[in-house]
């Protein structure tokens, strides 16, 4: 049987005008829905990248006795820097350390200056590749003996250790309830836009069920009625898609920019890669549902 | 051609719409199937078509056992059964031309065929004027046409009417008869139920008469024949 | 009761479906409008109704001018005219006894009038047996009469019937139409479109012939009249 | 004209059960999107609670010089209290103020013990009613005459207030945007449901236009063929909100105490209050959305 690719795609044009209201029906439906998707997953990548940029912020700082021997110091620091956790180790002299603490302290500086001695001890500043990761550390840290020869107060360890245990667990859980709404969010996005679609094609089809009954009457096969349904759907499908991303461009474009103004010290942008990939998503879901809700759809009228 | 064995059709848990009904009729035949309104002469068309399965008997139509057909056959089956249904079952999204072309394109036919042979048959069911017309701008008579025309439009050998002619003037009634005619006298077979009195009486084909889902007469060369 | 001067109706830039009718019905006629298929006889029922509004001229119907008449006006109109529909117009959702209540709900009779009146109706057209089918559980004969029971079920002063026997045979099209006489010598008028031939010819009624939209005939106690 | 609501009502369920793939549809899309648009309402109502907590933690100190007069010190203390925007003024003396420093110096005490003298001000610690109106109250105390009179120093007033400039601007920027980002998504979301909404209830109405032209021409009133789909709408809109309120009840009561125990350290609760709030706004726009839904749909069908 000759696929007559012309009379098909000439048909289902033909049919998406003349059911207009049916169709413009299925497109608002998924325009909106991809839309919301998309802005969505936007949304959620920009708030993550927000989100490790803080947690980013969470280092390990080692306090070492002021007597602490060269070697032992440069062993810790290699043993640290040996582990895959660790991005890199930073050692911070006493000199340092007392100009860092005075530049924090702008309002009083007079504190600084009426020190006899320094009394901010060295350390080692520990930057992680997962900040999570920094329990695991700290106790690695702990069990490692040369950490004991060199800690500043080796006789109560954790206070040798400074990594804001409590902020630290705060934010975690903080970020971690963060990750999971916006996950749950964006799949039960994700899973009602499905349904909208789907409601949406399927009321649009079932309109039509008596239609699709007299083409069978005729001697129409199944794939020949399909077809341009599916054509159809799968064009609706675009058609929103396309819509949705020319919304969600215009949003980066024009509104972003604003936001980036405003909020300057967070990283509120959404890379050229990733609104690439939710592009690419986009088209690419449209495509699928519309396809697959027209097929699922018409199934019911399709038993002979 | 056709050969109905045993065949019942039960809708509900009602009685039967048809009941034990035997019917040969061979390749090349005319028959009229007449009847009281609801004896079952839609019900006896739509078994062949395989619109509906037999509650029990069994079908057979060239040579195919309908009751144990696959799905996937049946439209295979209905591109060689041409249909004018009785409540003509237009697309209504279709104009009269893309109406009738659907039944050529359906089996594949190139678009230099279609072109030539739909406003041919529209001519001869005299629709040339209401070729872009939608079916709700259509007459009732000319909703029936366009059913007729796209019934046998593919020349298919066995052409079903249901009341062909229940929306038409007698003058108009004369011409689809007698195209009927000459089709079937292109070795078409030809199944007509009508309640056409005149028709039927004049023509003189074999009739098979309903009566409450039984077959009552089958008559060679037979008339309309109630009484009334 | 009816009056239509210079009446014309136009559907597209096409040649006129109704063009230049005049036509005076009293009360209480009984009157058949023939005409080949596409003649224009739904037409000239449907601006009756005010389904449709004319092209030009005046329509008048028990006294009120349909040209004029306000919107909310109409469904008043409607409720005093029964109408048997030729592609019947049931209500796919509602079984045949709620399609011919909804007639009496609508001008708001009670429950009990309803409950009384509509099982009898459905006898006189013979369908007590389907009273809780739907639509597209009848044959097409008994859709026709469940739009016929519909229409004079209010007993409406005006009774427009399209086309009423298309679909039955010649015993039920003949108690159909002696309802119909009954109904109308308790004063209702009656006008038929009609193609059935035997049935004109044989009760000697007013007829209007329509052709191409143009009444060419308009005879007391005349016949179907084309000798063909 | 005896309006008989028993018929309606009987008329409008039945209609229900036999176009029940319409109606399905239609009380899914309902339930769904007043469940985005609840959730929503919920999560932002949580979010702005949040933020004020946090907000909240922005104050006004004021240093004060070491001889400052306490009767002046009194006054600008008086004036302060009397300002409007002003919630509490809490005066600290230099003894308390070293004592407080000293305990956020914990990992360092060694600091505050080398000192000799006590370089750290007293101060007053001024409270706001609202956050936001940390610069026009800092604009006020700088315009004060006491207050030079005793500003740690008075050469540089600006230095003896201390508000956290950076931050403060950062946090109520970011705060803003994170409003207005709500806002903005809470209405699209509205907007978008009262779409779907009237999308899908116009495709079914669309599905039934033939029956509506029936009704017409049997001489059915414009009121009469209008009610029962109204009550139609009004069911299926009162079924989804209902669905919807089920299911963020469940929310409220079986998710939200296991994320409060997550991050018990900020305020993410509900009240009984704004959740019958939010029930309230369901229930009414569902029927809202419902009736007016259908009625706009109906327009197109019922000109006579
Ligand atoms: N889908 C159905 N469900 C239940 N009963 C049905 C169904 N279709 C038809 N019937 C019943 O079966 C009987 C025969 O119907 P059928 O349509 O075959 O009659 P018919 O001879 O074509 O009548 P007509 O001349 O009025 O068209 C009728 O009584 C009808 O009510
Ligand atoms: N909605 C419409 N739009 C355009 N043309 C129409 C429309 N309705 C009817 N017509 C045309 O008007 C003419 C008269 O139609 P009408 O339905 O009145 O005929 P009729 O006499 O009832 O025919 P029949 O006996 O076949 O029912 C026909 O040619 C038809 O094609
Ligand atoms: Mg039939
Ligand atoms: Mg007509």
């Amino acid at each position: 049987m000759a696929i007559n690719l012309g009379y098909f795609l000439k048909e289902s044009v033909v049919s998406f005008r003349r059911n207009w209201v049916m169709s413009l029906g299925a497109v608002i439906t998924i325009y909106l829905s991809l839309l919301l998707v998309g802005a969505s997953v936007g949304s959620s990548m920009i708030v993550s990248q927000v989100v490790r940029s803080v947690e980013e912020k969470v280092s390990i700082r080692v306090f070492l006795k002021d007597g602490a021997a060269p070697a032992d110091v440069d062993s810790l620091q290699a043993a640290l820097v040996a582990d895959a956790r660790v991005k890199n180790v930073k050692y911070t002299s006493k000199e340092q350390a007392l100009k860092d603490f005075g530049a924090t302290m702008v309002e009083s500086p007079e504190l600084v200056d009426a020190l006899e001695v320094n009394p901010l001890p060295a350390s080692l500043d520990v930057d992680l590749k997962t900040p999570q990761d920094v329990n695991a550390v700290v106790a690695m840290i702990k069990a490692n003996p040369t950490f004991l020869k060199v800690a500043d107060r080796p006789d109560k360890p954790e206070k040798s250790l400074k990594y804001g245990q409590q902020i630290v667990n705060q934010l975690f859980a903080f970020t971690r309830v963060l990750r999971a709404v916006g996950a749950v969010f964006i799949i039960m996005l994700a899973i009602i836009s499905l349904i909208f679609i789907n409601n949406t094609i399927r009321l649009a089809i079932y309109a039509r069920r008596k239609e699709i009954g007299i083409m069978r009457l005729v001697g129409a096969s199944n794939w020949f009625i399909r077809t341009p349904f599916l054509l159809e759907g799968t064009l609706q499908s675009l058609l929103g898609a396309l819509l949705a991303l020319l919304t969600l461009g215009s949003i980066q474009w024009f509104v972003m920019p604003k936001v980036r103004e405003t909020i300057s010290f967070l990283p509120v942008t959404l890379s050229a890669g990733a609104a690439a990939q939710i592009s690419a998503i986009l088209i690419l879901s449209g495509v699928v549902i519309g396809l697959g809700g027209s097929a699922f759809a018409l199934r019911r009228y399709l038993k002979v | 051609m056709i050969s109905m064995r045993n065949v019942s059709k039960v809708y509900g848990a009602d009685k039967p719409a048809l009941g034990d009904v035997n019917v040969e009729i061979e390749q090349g035949e005319f028959v009229f199937l007449v009847g009281h309104s609801g004896s079952g002469k839609s019900t006896f068309i739509r078994l062949l078509q395989r619109e509906l399965l037999p509650s029990s008997g069994t079908i057979i139509v060239a040579g195919q056992d309908l009751t144990k057909m696959k799905n996937w056959k049946v439209p295979f089956l209905r591109r060689n059964i041409g249909c004018v249904f009785q409540d003509f079952k237009l697309l209504p999204n279709k104009t009269t031309y893309e109406n009738v072309a659907f039944a050529l394109e359906v089996i594949g036919r190139s678009k230099h065929v279609i072109r030539t042979q739909v406003p041919e048959v529209l001519r001869l069911v005299g629709l040339e004027d209401k070729i872009n017309s939608y079916p709700d701008e259509l007459s009732g008579g000319e909703q029936q046409r366009v059913s007729i025309a796209r019934a046998f439009v593919n020349r298919p050998p066995l052409l079903l009417a249901d009341e062909p002619t229940g929306n038409l003037d007698p003058a108009t009634s004369l011409g689809i008869m007698s195209l009927f005619s000459r089709i079937n006298k292109t070795g078409t077979t030809v199944l007509v139920a009508t309640h056409d009195r005149e028709m039927v009486d004049s023509m003189r084909k074999r009739v098979i008469a309903l009566e409450n889902g039984v077959v009552i007469r089958d008559q060679d060369r037979g008339v309309y024949g109630y009484g009334d």
